[in-house]
């Protein structure tokens, strides 16, 4: 057993690990080594725990057991998951978080004197302030992430669940929230502590499901920063110091995130979470003039021809090709490009695909090493000097009308100009719009080729008829 | 005439959330989506509580109510860490630099 | 089983040193004068030391020596603060953008 | 009287507004706002600690008597002071706040009753430590900044003074510190306190008087670093959180500031503190060859010709124009070309000038507006699209020599392209180095013209002739 002091040390230690954790983060090179100090972290922090309970008894043995079958199954989901599943498992993973931050909660209000809170029914008016709160935002973060996880996975439908009255009936549910609290802590009573979590569970629930689930990445996001304030309160009660330095440093993390998003798309995030935009939009202007205007199309073999003839080629990723898994026949592309004395480039737009860094991770899989690929204010300037830009699976990244119709919904979004190249190929199976649901001009330009195919299959078809 | 702990806590609080503002805000935006997932695996350091609360029955009952959640945040919480860093670093492990002798 | 308040001290300590190394990695360097003479200022927040010793004496002998040197420090404080604020405004006021109508 | 909770809260809330009032220094719009709110940081600070005091006996008065004298020296000063003459100022002024922190030190230890750190002969032991460190490094600030700024001022030769034996003596000094430390604790005996601040004003001076003249802001720099972590030293002393706050951003401030200059120079910062480096380099590769090589110089009405005819001209001030303080004549020569219908930018070099930020700041006293005014990285490019560099009172930062010279001090140092210019222009009143003490290639250069006079004369001569 240990002195508060001395695990009070640990875990500010554990707490600045975890800080470096995320700053190895700026950069590829660090960014190993960053995470090995938030494992370092993470181990300091549970051994300082055991040891400053300091009560080996048989329960201890049972904390290994279940660390250790968590363990097994987190290390098992991490070594299976493909990599384009990534929005669906941080999403998964979160409300577990969430969940365990409930537990958490439950537990210290049943036995409050093992975690010197005071005795049931008369818990420190403090402690139980943090701890209701705690319990809420995990609840919610549990709920809304399950709904989350459900709708990208696709088991629940991605468009969004409106109703008459929604907002109505959520506001005077968060503001009963607030009621339930102020009354769990006036009476103490278990009952209200109960309704509570089940009042969150709803909440969480009813403000997820009128969001499109394409829009499920900023709530990822927004649950990610929910469920760090839910653990920086529980540090609160525990009196934690490496807990509430976590808790900010999450919390941040998601809300910079979710601005970072909503910027890159141009939307409010009010707009994002006040529902309602997946569906009604792609109806409205999907098929607005498509039909009408005369597109030139081609094949693999058009395709592979120009770009043989071309000096430089700019790849422009989007959502399609996580969707086709094309990035491994894609890197063989480039590589056979590359043979052929061919300069070659990756562009990726601060939103394509469908979560912060998403294409970046693809590529990485696919081996393409980092100092090729680039952002956009990078590389925004080099489309004028290419000569082919190879848009696979993006859309509304290259959407012009983002620079030229303030009535457009992505107006004022930064795009790839991917027009300014000699000419532009688009692989994607059809004339239908990306996310935003907006048609894209570029198609029926005379400089633009459009390859009608499945991503992977056009890169593969690309790739033998460059030999 | 002592200051409360809490206030200490609170200025803990303020000061890495200013950490954590500039911290994220260093990250390079290719790296976003390990930045998701070590987020995740770092905020089940929620594990301390749950422990505590797992070694709270009396050795007699080890498994009360109270533990039991305890118990059952325990194996959540692990899942997370074990699950959040280990995708991280299958990640972090794809991105290369390009080879030299190419 | 009280955590010494000394450690929180040195929680805050050490989390401001982080936010120092971000928030003054963000100074543009063209503001690198003024954040010499700002800091020049706010370290001077010393002075409540000042005002404590300067305040020490009973009210029969309001200059003992620790009172002395406390007043001497007020003003030694007092001349960097006032100075280090003004001088940091008044070149603050001259950085301007381009006008609009030329 | 107000509760110590409330006064820590207060404390924290200036320190927060401290961070803000470095944040604002990110962009020179929010500048301002955030020098206010570290004024208001200051009266919040203030105003507590009286509040917490809570004794307003005769003593009060005088408290604002001190506070307002010193107050009415500091804004005369801050009025009076030439911009050119602001790195005397920082140092003056650092010195100040490493002798208040030595004052501050003396009077809790003689009345520790005061502070609630026990009584005299009987000083807690951790606040012992920390007083006597805070003492200790604010004797050394004082002394190592009054150095400093004697030298700044020309009151002191600039040169550095060195003795055998130097490195050794300063080592055996700095060890009896920590020896001195010891022996106060251990025995609480006045005397060795007393000797503390003696040795510790003796190393101060010693330490910088070997350092050369030019070298002097790496020294305000990392003086002011000292003195932040004084102030958090005695922020330990006082259990406040604002002085601890603050010193870490001081400290830190300071730290980065020495590493940037540095970085700036191509030099280690231990080179630079270690000493010795302006008189030897001077004397040493001074007298070169500059005699033997021919150079083309011109007069006021040669350069104004050239500019005339230019479309694009770069203005590349340095350390020179701050001397003859050219800054307002060289505006209204800018103001005369942009008549003229020529584009004008200026670039700054990281380490332009002898303190960082100094050539801006002289640039916006002369009312440049600052999206006029570009770093190195911006601007490096634009050399070779432009027409005429008018270099004024630059030398350093724009010798290739640490480009192409490996064997060269200033080798690896980043340096502004001018050469790439069409026409380069020298304003400059002689053939003899700037502060690195080497010749510079570029004087010798074909499309090079030398200008031989005061800056401001020249500048003055140039824009009559533009007429
Ligand atoms: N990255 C983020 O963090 C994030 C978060 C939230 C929202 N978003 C939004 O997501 C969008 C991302 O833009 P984006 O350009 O990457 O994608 P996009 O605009 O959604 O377009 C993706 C395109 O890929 C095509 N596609 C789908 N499956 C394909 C397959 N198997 N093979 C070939 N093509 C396929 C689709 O066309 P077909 O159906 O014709 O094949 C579709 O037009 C932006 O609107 C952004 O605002 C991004
Ligand atoms: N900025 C910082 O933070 C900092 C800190 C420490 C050291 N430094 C060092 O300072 C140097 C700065 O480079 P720099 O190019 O700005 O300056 P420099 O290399 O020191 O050259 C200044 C030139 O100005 C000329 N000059 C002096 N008085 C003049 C007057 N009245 N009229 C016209 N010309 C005059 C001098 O030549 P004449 O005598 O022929 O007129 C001299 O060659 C670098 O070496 C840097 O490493 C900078």
């Amino acid at each position: 057993m240990i002195s508060a002091n001395l695990s009070a040390i640990f875990y500010l230690f554990s707490g600045v690990l975890f800080i470096l954790a995320l700053r190895g983060l700026s950069s590829p090179e660090t960014s190993r080594q960053g995470n090995l100090f938030g494992i370092l972290g993470m181990i300091i922090a549970v051994t300082v725990t055991f040891l400053s309970i300091g009560n080996f008894s048989n329960g201890f043995v049972f904390v290994l057991i279940f660390i250790l079958a968590g363990g097994a199954i987190g290390a098992f989901i991490a070594y299976k998951i493909p990599m384009t599943a990534m929005p669906e498992l941080v999403a998964g993973f979160h409300s577990l978080v969430g969940l365990a931050a409930v537990f958490v909660a439950i537990s210290a209000f049943l036995n409050p004197e093992a975690f010197k809170l005071g005795t049931p029914g008369n818990i420190k008016l403090g402690s139980l302030i943090e701890m209701s709160i705690g319990a809420a935002v995990g609840a919610i973060t549990f709920s809304g992430s399950v709904i989350a996880f459900l709708k990208l996975q696709g088991i629940m439908s991605g468009s969004p669940i409106t109703f008459k009255g929604q907002h109505p009936l959520n506001a005077i549910i968060l503001s009963s929230i607030i009621l339930l609290i102020y009354l769990l802590c006036s009476t103490q009573s278990p009952n209200f502590f109960w309704i509570l979590l089940a009042v969150s569970f709803l909440i969480g629930f009813l403000i997820i499901i009128p969001i499109g689930g394409a829009d499920m990445p900023v709530v990822i996001s927004m649950l990610n920063s929910y469920s760090g304030w839910a653990a920086a309160g529980i540090g609160f009660t525990l009196e934690n110091t490496a807990l509430i330095i976590t808790g900010a440093l999450v919390g941040s993390s998601g809300a910079i995130l979710s601005y970072i998003m909503c910027k890159g798309m141009n939307r409010s995030f009010f707009n994002v979470i006040l529902g309602g935009f997946g569906a009604t939009e792609e109806t409205l202007s999907g098929s607005k003039n498509n039909e009408q205007r005369p597109v030139k199309s081609g094949n693999a073999d058009d395709a592979a021809f120009l770009m043989k003839n071309a000096s430089s080629v700019i790849i422009v990723p989007g959502y399609g090709m996580a969707v086709a898994q094309a990035q491994h026949a894609l890197r063989e592309m480039v590589d056979t490009l590359k043979k052929n004395d061919i300069k070659v480039s990756y562009a990726i737009h601060p939103v394509a695909g469908r979560m912060p860094g998403h294409m970046n991770v693809l590529l990485a899989e696919a081996n393409v090493p980092y100092d090729e690929v680039f952002e956009l204010e990078e590389i925004n300037n080099d489309f004028a000097n290419a000569d082919v830009a190879f848009v696979i699976g993006a859309n509304d990244v290259t959407n012009p009308v983002a620079k030229t119709d303030p009535q457009s919904p992505i107006y004022g979004m930064p795009v790839l100009d991917v027009e300014k190249c000699k000419s532009v190929l688009f692989v994607k199976r059809s004339l239908s719009p990306g996310y935003a649901g907006i048609d894209n001009d570029l198609f029926y330009k005379e400089n633009t080729l459009m390859l009608f195919a499945d991503a992977k299959k056009m890169t593969e078809d690309i790739t033998k008829n460059l030999d | 005439m002592e200051i409360d702990p809490l206030i200490f806590r609170l200025s803990i609080f303020i000061l890495a959330i200013f950490v954590g503002y500039y911290v994220v805000w260093s990250v390079t935006p290719s790296l976003h989506t390990p930045l998701m997932s070590v987020t995740n695996a770092i905020s089940s350091v929620i594990i301390v509580g749950a422990i505590i609360a797992g070694l709270s029955g009396n050795s007699d009952s080890i498994f009360d109510t109270s533990s039991i959640f305890g118990f059952l945040a325990i194996a959540l919480a692990a899942i997370n860490i074990f699950g959040g860093f280990l995708v991280t670093q299958r990640m972090l492990a794809m991105y290369k630099k390009k080879k030299k002798d190419k």
